[in-house]
């Protein structure tokens, strides 16, 4: 199961000439030419097939393995998604194609981004944040803008739960915010007196996740919400466990401001080994005048024209002058929204309310299994969300078996391990969420292995602490890694 | 239920290990009156029989114009064999390498992808991609003026050849930062940036130069000049570059002296399909010295407990994960998928395919450009040196022509007016190696009849 | 060189090893007198993005017109996911798992099919599949004339209401065998086999009754009176049988007293694309008591040798591989790759989805015939229970009419007047779950249109 | 690697209702319906795609594994030719639609046709047989119906090498011909003398494979077809190892009457783990009466009809009344004619030619190689054509480890086994066909690897026999696979 770099196969003077056009000699003056030629690798079509199907096949993945990654959502990748948007049209449709060939995919985003508000409880969609981090800033960006346009100047600060994504601070810190971080309380909600004491006319805002990082519903939403907004501060919704509530609660009641929608998680767009995402933000009432660009517009044709009902068209700076801007060279990334598309309009209405049902049922049931089975919920007193937390610290003190062991040893039993090592608050903690797409035989399948696993702990730690066996390679050498770094392949000189 | 497995015996044996009577009583930490109804606005639930008929009917409706459009999205031929790999899925449904043991195939991958950028554009260090080309502009900015520790002014120096969307997405997405973007005017002949209007700032501290090359226009800058001059000013030089014209032209770390100091692109044109614009994925490579500065995962290569060689994400202290708001980006995916496409289609082309599709754009582009002018009321605004774009002006608005070829199915390419009122009536227009004779003869003919 | 990875550096390391001067002295056993020049004929070799770009003109040229043909080949909805699996190199580029160990992957897609096959018909073996519906039926005669031992005759009565192409292909590939083929007529009223042909045969020796169940019209056969017949009068029964029917009819296993013997059939409704005809796959089930009569490959599941369960290729001694010039037939290969489809397809399908399938068929069947029935011009020709087929009479010559629709982007149905020249201008028409309600109001807006 | 049935992830209830339609009642009358519901597997979809990509994984292939599998021409399925036979146009023509709207097609079908005939010297092509098989039986049918027609009814014999495939002499009996064996010399030519004996006025005709199944060139093809001929008898071509001759030789030019090609070897559509393949023939200007039905017809297009310069016609029983009629019920697997359409277009002449140059190079290196590391050639006299065959027997009597053992042992080392213990006549053989789309490097791991495995069997011969040990199974219990026949699976009852 070990596979050479591709470089190793190359061979001067080999190649996939099918693949590319006679050679005829550029046109560059001496000045700019490239005198030395780039090396990449010569190798034969097969060679490159086979290396990287091998390659592939040393992978984890949602189709082939349960892969519970908390705060992740790691479900089932509908093909038809993959496969209608990638029809020839839709590839091979230019991004700055006139809009009057342009209707079919116009049409699409705007329907996307009429279902988001819906889903949401929002009333504007923009659809260009290329991930999740993207939608934040963009977020958060508004928020400041807002502030700016009505002279509110002071607002710098964004509060922030210390149990959050590490995006969220570092959004913060990069929309020129200063970070306030508040505790979380033992029952995993936040603490409203420290809110209290932090809140005020610095406030910019505050950005939460509900249900939160640690998996549980923030039960006092409604209270921080006036006590942010009664403030004069706008309330942030970070979108990573929306698929926990989809038709059960919506950020816009809850009092959200703004909220970012990650695509690749809720609406099942590929993860594709760390991308691309998307991080659709939808915004309130008083956040419209400062979406990024640019979205669709929708107007009504006059009849007779032709048979369409409507036309679209692009809305940008023109329309919207106090947008916070663009934040991609065109509109974000199209193919994943249209994957999102299709895979929102196959569920529908009741299709989208069951995710939140069946994850959150599955994420329970888990948990009570766990439970059962002598595992330490870091939450034992609250419903799970569609995740949840289990900590490993007593294993720890007792075995010397730590988290990051039972993540290990459990790819050795066929799963991938859960999120390990956050939240950072609750010690030796594995974050753990199955998805609605996967079956009750195989969280069966993965409790058994996690008390066999714990067994093996109890019987011979060292076996525990020495996983994985299986995989292509063992436990890696981080710190090596790190010190001797090696970050791209130099051919031996000579 | 679609893609839910449950049968109603799991869900009743789950609610009893739960205790919990209902489904619904799971949600019951949520404040009841939060609770809303089922959204009516919703559209029912499609087949995938439905959707699929209805995505042929949308996709047709668009259609497949002759393309002649270029302005930063490139339509070239992509092997077949690229995408039949990335949508395996083994790369297409794993997620960010964490358990490096069980993602092997993508770190591995990641790493070769990275030696290809840092072998392309002459540098020492690529990241594994960042969003697109325009943020990784973005990220360059701010990357410099963390790196650059000498300079206070975190002022940038910017040409107005630089993709004007670029320019509009680094000012974006640097809002929150003190940065200010100075931007230098082009030679009204050359249409390159004018090198006069460096002289003003001689001696002042400029934490960055920006150059894009080729330009906007397709057209080739004096990086060599421009690179030196912002060293000799003690400012970084950032280098925005086709990843396809580097198959050719000299690599951004040979420019001038020393070479530039951190590069940045759109990857679209190494594997990624236009696609409406987007997933692609934004490069960015530098000099060692800098890699602590840099944003976006790194992939090193290491050895297990058994001294085998493996590939994991290293550096991640500089991550927004580990390091929170002291992090050197908020960015947290990259364009994984995308940059796998991207090791697929460079191991196809190698060397001599890439200089191949290179020379093929500019011949392509030359006969198209040698075509249009051959009619009344063309001619080519900037003759200098290109790669596979070019301005041309019209006799009258180009708006109007534009959508007159639209509807004739041709893609004719982009109006200047907006960005570059300057220009007068003026139209960008590309030839990659995708167009053949017959298709620059149909878009001359065409054009021929629309302005006779 | 395309697909050669040969570089001149390992040529000539590869000729010295070998000791030849040249590649060319490799065949110098070949006589001189038989070199042949280079054809010249052939074309020059296109890149990948030349042929890219012909195959989508030719494509386009088809185009993708409204489809109400059937007559052995339907259009039905086959999930994504079938052909992205499918597709993947591992099951794509392997051959006929002859290394068991490196080919379990194969071995138990097909061990699954052969149970999902049996299971269908109601049958106790299936094989590996066949080459298509129509071999299929010729392999089961051959394989009937070899199974019945009591039968000397080998005539085989075969019902006019059996696909004339699958009559036709039985006849051309039983040829140099002594098999004696009967036709059945037809009732004119019924359009089902006249059951009362049958009596003629009363005492004979007759190997095996064929019947075609939904027949060619799309009708029901009495299947339960002819295969007690047949089984009255000694005779095997071979049933013709359309795989999506069969989650709703009686499968042939249950088919009079004691069922069919063999069951053969068409296997394109299960995940194969219409794709002008193939490929396809057949399907052959029968009696466990004729598995060592049977043709085309099996696979057993058994155990490893550390007594762990795995599959393979079994009695392959039936083969012409083992067994030559005495095998049950010359078939080498089955159609892997389309029962991978089919396994896929029936495994995301299950019983409620082909149930689903079946009724949704026969619902819009009878709604085509209600709307075209509407029309002047065009009568039902035969009123019993039918699937998802049935044949219109219309009032002018059918060829013009379909001619004229496909003007119009119809695939309005098949003539019949070729193979049936007794029905007059009789049309057969199909319409499965793909057709919408829109569909066919436009089919019967433009047939109206035509024939007023 | 243990992947269960997928039966077993079956539950009542369970589906994946997003493919096919709401359940309406079908109308059946009582007599005709189905009373207990069938049995298929009820899992989720994505249950469906863990399942079978996984099985999936199990496999060797081409695009993972070296796959020297002599006589199957496992070379490079380049990927265009699968993506362009399958754009939505293709896929969705319906077999019977209207000629006028089928142009495309067509127009490629008799492109295939005319280039087919140009390689291989023939008069004629049909693209109808769907299997090498059939294109087997199509081929001796075509000489039956010639000898018929001309009143020349005695003609039943057929004459086969020993060394045939054992398709030919199938095939033979199959068309109700009597079998002749004639016999191979040593130096792997046919025995013109023992051919003398058996050719009369009963011969048919006779089947060859030049090169043939031994891996080398019949030198004496022209005396064999004189002698043939000479006698009345028609000479058949199997187009098994066409691969080795392409833009050398022409069967046509040797003297052959008819052809057939397997497309998924010579012309590389896919071998899809054991089909489809595709058996085009080729015929003679005598046989061209009697070729299977339909092919395609081209006619000059007058001037001023549309732009288009040809239209395409397919030819039927109506057009060729002589003809040995239909193999199958539309025109045979236009699929896999599509993929070799599009490999011939893109390899044109000098890429084909090329095919058998570096084919033949390979199998003679690899033969080289081979030889100098102490592996005893069957034929050490003759040049390799784009196989040849080794012996075992050596090994096997002196150490016990037969040509399968080293077979087995071949898949720990990760490569794909020959082809054993064919053809018949050479004791303990492997037939060994690289291929020219595999590199010098791989054929020098796999020597490398026959080597190691040399070595192993004289030190630990019950290792080698014990092989493979890294693979899903390890050695199948064939005799139980037989004896105890399970061939579909049950449920337990109860």
């Amino acid at each position: 199961m070990h596979e050479p770099l591709i470089f190793t196969y190359s061979r001067p003077g080999r190649g996939a000439p099918a693949q590319y056009p006679p050679p005829v000699p550029p046109e560059v003056p001496e000045k700019f030419r490239r005198r030395r030629r780039v090396v990449l690798p010569e190798v034969s079509e097969l060679q490159a097939v086979r290396h990287f199907t091998r390659l592939s096949q040393l992978n984890f993945s949602i189709d082939t393995h349960f892969y519970p990654l908390g705060s992740c959502t790691m479900k089932y990748n509908p093909r038809a998604c993959n496969e209608l948007a990638m029809l020839p049209q839709m590839l091979g449709r230019h991004p700055l194609a006139p809009e009057s060939l342009s209707q079919g995919f116009l049409a699409c985003m705007h329907e996307l981004q009429e279902m988001l508000k819906e889903v949401t409880g929002m009333q504007g969609v923009s659809l260009t944040p290329m991930a999740g981090a993207q939608g934040e800033f963009a977020g958060v960006a508004m928020i400041r803008a807002y502030h700016q346009a009505r002279g509110d100047t002071a607002r710098e600060e964004i509060i922030v739960p210390d149990a959050a994504h590490g995006t969220n601070p570092a959004t913060a810190t990069m929309c020129g915010c200063k970070v306030i971080e508040v505790r979380t309380l033992e029952n995993g909600d936040i603490d409203i007196e420290a809110l209290k004491q932090v809140v005020g006319p610095k406030t910019a805002g505050i950005m939460l996740t509900n249900p939160s990082t640690v998996g549980v519903f923030e039960r006092r939403i409604q209270e921080v919400a006036s006590l942010v907004h009664g403030a004069g501060g706008l309330l942030y919704y970070d979108g990573a466990n929306l698929n926990a509530i989809l038709g059960k609660v919506r950020p816009g009641d809850m009092g959200f401001d703004v909220i970012h929608m990650n695509l690749h998680k809720t609406f099942s767009t590929p993860h594709g080994g760390g991308g691309p995402g998307s991080g659709a933000v939808g915004v309130g009432r008083r956040l419209l005048p400062f979406m990024p660009v640019p979205f669709v517009e929708r107007e009504e044709v006059s009849a007779g024209h032709a048979q369409l009902r409507y036309r679209y068209r692009w809305m940008d700076e023109r329309d919207l002058p106090q947008t916070i801007g663009r934040l991609s060279a065109f509109m974000g990334n199209a193919g994943v929204l249209l994957r999102a598309y299709v895979y929102m309009r196959m569920l529908g209405r009741a299709g989208l309310e069951r995710v939140a049902e069946y994850a959150t049922l599955n994420a329970n049931y888990l948990l009570a299994r766990l439970q059962q089975a002598g595992f330490e919920p870091a939450y034992p007193q609250r419903r799970a969300s569609h995740e949840f937390i289990i900590t490993m610290k007593r294993q720890a003190r007792e075995l010397g078996v730590n988290a990051m062991d039972f993540a290990k040893r459990l790819l050795d039993y066929g799963f991938h391990a859960p999120t390990t090592y956050f939240p950072l608050l609750v010690p030796e903690c594995l974050l753990i969420e199955p998805t609605e797409t996967e079956s009750k035989q195989e969280l069966d399948a993965f409790v058994d292995a996690l008390i066999a696993i714990q067994r093996e702990a109890q019987q011979d730690a060292a076996k525990v602490k020495g996983a994985p066996y299986t995989l292509p390679v063992r436990r890696l050498d981080d710190v090596r890694a790190a010190k001797q770094l090696d970050l791209a392949y130099r051919e031996d000189p000579g | 239920m679609p893609f839910i497995p449950h049968t109603p015996s799991d869900v009743s044996e789950m609610l009893a290990a739960i205790g919990a009577p209902d489904i619904d009583a799971l949600f019951d930490e949520i404040p009841a009156a939060l609770r809303t109804p089922p959204p009516e606005n919703l559209p029912q639930g499609l087949t995938e029989m439905q959707i699929t008929r209805l995505m042929h009917a949308r996709a047709q409706l668009d259609g497949q114009p002759l393309n002649f459009l270029g302005a930063g999205a490139y339509e070239h031929h992509i092997p077949a064999a690229v995408w039949a790999i990335v949508s395996r899925g083994e790369f297409y449904s794993a997620y960010t390498p964490y358990q490096a043991e069980a993602s092997q195939g993508t770190l591995q991958v990641l790493y070769e992808f990275q030696t290809m950028m840092a072998n392309l554009t002459g540098m020492q260090v690529s990241n594994a991609s960042l969003y697109d080309g325009a943020s990784a502009l973005a990220e360059a900015c701010l990357m410099a003026v963390r790196a650059h520790r000498q300079s206070r002014s975190a002022r940038i120096l910017v040409p107005a050849t630089v993709h004007p969307d670029y320019r509009h997405v680094a000012r974006a997405i640097t809002t929150g930062q003190s940065l200010k973007f100075d931007v230098l005017p082009y030679g009204e002949e050359a249409g390159t940036l004018d090198l006069s209007s460096l002289e003003r700032y001689s001696g002042q501290d400029i934490t960055a130069v920006v150059v894009q090359h080729p330009n906007f226009f397709g057209l080739l800058e004096d990086v060599d000049a421009i690179t030196d001059w912002a060293h000799a000013q003690g400012a970084m030089l950032i280098a925005v570059v086709n990843p396809v014209s580097l198959a050719i032209f000299k690599p951004p770390g040979e420019w001038g002296e020393k070479g530039a100091d951190i590069v940045v692109g759109e990857g679209q044109p190494l594997g990624a399909p236009l696609a409406s614009g987007g997933p692609y994925f934004g490069f960015m490579t530098t000099r060692m010295e800098y890699v602590r500065q840099m944003p976006g995962r790194l992939i090193g290569r290491t050895l297990d407990l058994d001294g085998k060689p493996g590939f994991s994400l290293t550096l991640q202290a500089r991550e927004q994960h580990i390091r929170r708001s002291k992090a050197t980006s908020n960015i947290c995916t990259n364009q994984g998928l995308l940059v796998t496409a991207a090791a697929i289609h460079l191991s196809l082309l190698g060397a001599t395919g890439l200089e191949s599709v290179a020379a093929a754009c500019q011949a392509n582009t030359s006969a198209l450009v040698e075509a249009l002018t051959g009619i009344d009321g063309v001619r080519l605004r900037f003759a200098g040196p290109r790669f596979h774009e070019a301005v041309l002006q019209l006799d009258r608005q180009v708006d109007g022509v534009l959508q007159e070829l639209a509807r004739r199915n041709i893609a004719g390419g982009l109006d200047l007016s907006r960005h570059f009122p300057g220009l007068g009536n003026a139209l960008l227009v590309c030839a990659t190696e995708t167009r053949t004779p017959e298709d620059i003869r149909t878009y001359a003919h065409v054009l021929a009849e629309i302005l006779t």
